[in-house]
């Protein structure tokens, strides 16, 4: 798993060099689109994921100490809260389209669609890794806590690519 | 043998026929009622007007475009059950499968290319627009093919109990026929045969639509009975 | 229940011509060897002489895609492919016999990576080398058709994404789930990295100019380096599977029906 | 589970999503309204997503714990996502201080 983590964050520190490298060249179109944007529901996703990251994090904990059913909980509660940013996000994104704002129009938006688009994906990837831990935990008599560990860290990993995100896309001037 | 891969190529289709509903939704060509009669001006037109939707449902049927396939190799998997002289149905079966996804993502790209610069002459955009539509809507051969095959197979399955049950078999020739009026697509210009025509383009869609839904009905049942009867046999090896 | 092929694969039969043991993996072999020799055709006529990759600007006047595709270079470019492209086909063999080895595994996936690859070759490879050919034959077209023809070469090229995705996922899935160890877990990693670049390839279709057109740096150029890294380690991985795959396995001559 | 609750792990979550915040009123202007090009605000919001990154990779991905590749991988992937950052957004600077 520490193969596939370390890779997945140097592929997006690519797709962070092709974002600022075109923001370099065109400062003030970009900021132009990232004005469109709202930050406070960028705040929400990531109070959002960090309060999953927790959860799961507490999950791994409890899978270590032998707490098998806490555990169970736990990592739902972190599915949960993922399952509630994907809604988030699915809102925002719904609200930036109706207002029309279609990815050609801004050279930000075709990043900032295509990034969050992606981390869409791995939130994705990451809910169902997570189901899978949590039927390790509530199905398998003896749950292998590295199993657990492993989803986990995917997990943080989701969650660190979005503060980045959210500083390179909502914050950044 | 093992199922497991069955099952999660299986729990494929709700994703993808999800995924497929909304891109077809959301694709002007069909709700918008476009005609094989429109002049090439109307139809750069059409495109200019529904640039965002046209792209936006096109990639996503690009992105999706053949994730029906293994779902159709769950049902190769199955027709390999059956107890028929040789596997050549089932294997005709993939072939045509195949073939079918190829042709679907022909449209896919023909439309993507007429709406990749809407400034093209109108003359282009139309050649580029027909062949999405006849590609898409004409060359039903390969489901038919498809159906018929898996029809057979069906029929000649000499299990005492059956992989599928023998109205799968009735029900795949029905679907055959339904689908069979696109062919003449290319023949027609206006009414219920042309592309647009609700016997060319709605009952087709409608027909595959329910093809798919009760197809994954029965292949999950036939997996179900595969998995039953796996755990009951001895080891392959030790039948060797 | 005799349906594994494998089963049959490995019972004896009266026609067997018993192979010496060293031929044993030979087909497997020289399908193996077909990937290297095809992708050095490949880059010999789509980097140097067609100049398809990297690819050309999206923004190009029509004058400059006329210049480019009436090119001498690019229809001896596009012979020659329509020569050496069947060798795509025989490296799909060899993955899939090799795929048919996971337990856990049953031929779902390897028929469906087979299927896929089967659709992927003609708007990935076909639909470029028809269109680039079209135009070569007549350098008296006119420009409009000319553009279109480039737009049609190079979208397909590089935006036909969802066969490879079918591809990349039932592969991942293969190696997920076999309980063998055919290949290794970080092959199927690498090979969601794959899946995910030509997801980011979807803006090809919008965009003309930036990092996400069509010869962008994201879209073009980090696809191709992860697709380079991805074959260069299925050859890795597919070679210590051959190698390592027990004699015994191999058929000798009968096979099921 | 509120045994769990009352661990290491809330503190640090807690402060993270305090940090947040304060990126947010950082990052909209300090509540002095404006949205236009500024040095000392991107510089402090990278700052801080580097923070919580390094947080979140060393207690809660538990990096901290691990060998010692996995720290430097991990702390060489922050560096150079904050250098990326950083250093396109300087150039830009310096491009336009020449134009």
């Amino acid at each position: 798993m520490w193969f596939f983590v370390i890779g997945d964050l140097w592929i997006f520190a690519c797709y962070f060099i092709g974002y600022s490298y075109d923001r370099a060249h065109d400062a003030s179109a970009f900021l132009d689109g990232q004005r469109l944007l709202s930050p406070g529901m960028g705040v929400l996703n990531t109070a959002i994921l960090l309060t999953s990251s927790l959860f799961v994090a507490l999950c791994a904990q409890a899978t270590r100490a032998g707490d098998i059913t806490i555990a169970s909980r736990f990592i739902a509660l972190g599915g949960t809260c993922g399952a509630a940013f994907l809604v988030t996000k699915v809102i925002e994104w719904h609200a930036e389209v109706s207002a029309g704002f279609p990815p050609s129009t801004y050279p930000f938006f075709t990043y900032y669609f295509t990034l969050t688009g992606l981390h869409f994906l791995h939130v994705l990837l990451g809910l169902l890794i997570l189901a899978l831990g949590w039927r390790e935990l509530r199905k398998s008599t003896k749950p292998r806590a590295e199993f657990v560990e492993a989803s986990a860290t995917y997990w943080h990993m989701v969650d660190s690519l979005w503060i980045a995100i959210f500083a390179a896309l909502y914050l950044m001037r | 043998m093992n199922t497991r891969d069955q099952s999660i190529c299986l729990w494929l289709v709700p994703f993808f026929g999800a995924l497929f509903l909304v891109g077809f939704r959301a694709c002007p060509q069909f709700f918008l009622s476009m005609s094989p009669t429109m002049t090439a001006e109307q139809v750069a037109t059409f495109y200019r007007d529904n640039l965002g939707a046209i792209r936006t449902s096109m990639i996503l049927l690009n992105v999706i475009g053949i994730g029906f396939l293994p779902f159709f190799m769950v049902i190769v998997a199955q027709m390999m059950r059956m107890a028929t002289p040789s596997r050549a149905f089932a294997y005709s079966y993939l072939s045509a499968a195949a073939s079918g996804g190829t042709l679907f993502a022909l449209a896919n790209l023909a439309w993507l290319n007429a709406a990749a610069r809407p400034e093209r002459d109108p003359q282009l955009t139309m050649l580029l627009n027909d062949l999405g539509w006849l590609s898409l809507v004409a060359p039903v051969g390969f489901i038919i093919a498809q159906n018929l095959c898996l029809a057979l197979s069906i029929y000649m399955d000499a299990r005492p109990k059956p992989v599928f049950p023998h109205w799968v078999g009735h029900f795949n020739v029905v679907t055959a026929l339904l689908m069979g009026p696109g062919a003449f697509a290319i023949v027609h210009k206006s009414g219920p045969l042309a592309w647009n025509g609700w016997l060319s383009l709605w009952v087709r869609m409608a027909t595959f639509a329910v093809y798919v839904a009760v197809m994954f009905l029965v292949a999950r049942s036939a997996i179900k009975e595969q998995t039953v009867e796996e755990s009951f046999s001895v080891p392959p090896g030790v039948v060797a | 229940m005799i349906e594994s092929v494998l089963v049959a694969e490995q019972r004896p039969s009266a026609n067997v011509v018993a192979l010496p043991a060293r031929n044993r993996k030979l087909d497997q072999w020289i399908c193996y060897w077909s990937i290297p020799f095809f992708y050095s055709a490949f880059s010999l006529i789509f980097v140097v002489l067609g100049g398809i990759m990297p690819p050309q600007s999206p923004t190009a006047s029509p004058a400059e895609i006329v210049a480019y595709i009436t090119r001498p270079d690019l229809s001896v470019g596009m012979a020659l492919l329509a020569l050496t492209l069947g060798l795509a086909s025989l490296s799909s063999g060899v993955i899939v016999v090799q795929m048919k080895r996971m337990e856990g595994v049953s031929p779902v996936l390897p028929y469906a990576y087979l299927a896929a690859l089967a659709v992927a070759g003609v708007p990935g490879c076909l639909f470029p080398a028809f269109m680039f050919s079209l135009g070569a034959l007549r350098p008296d077209y006119s420009a409009k058709i000319h553009v279109m023809l480039y737009d049609f070469g190079f979208l397909s090229f590089v935006g036909s994404l969802g066969c490879f995705i079918v591809q990349y996922l039932v592969f991942a899935i293969a190696i997920f789930l076999d309980r063998r160890g055919i290949f290794p877990r970080w092959l199927a990693y690498f090979t969601i990295w794959a899946l995910v670049t030509e997801l980011v390839a979807v803006p090809v279709w919008v965009t003309r100019t930036g990092a996400f057109a069509w010869n962008g740096m994201l879209s073009f150029w980090l696809g191709t380096a992860i697709f380079v890294g991805w074959e260069f380690s299925l050859c890795i991985c597919l070679h210590r599977a051959i190698k390592d795959q027990p004699l015994g396995e191999l058929a000798q001559g009968a096979t099921s029906v | 589970m509120t045994a769990y609750l009352r661990s290491s792990l809330t503190v640090v979550w807690f402060l993270l999503v305090a940090v947040t915040f304060v990126s947010w009123w950082v990052g909209t202007g300090g509540g002095r309204g404006g949205s236009d090009v500024s040095v000392s605000i991107t510089i402090a919001v990278v700052a801080i997503a580097l923070l919580k990154t390094r947080f979140v990779f060393s207690h809660f991905m538990e990096v901290r714990t691990g060998p010692s590749w996995l720290r430097a991988s991990c702390n060489g992937w922050l560096a150079g996502v904050a250098l990326i950052l950083l250093a396109f957004y300087e150039y830009r600077l310096q491009a336009e201080h020449f134009r």
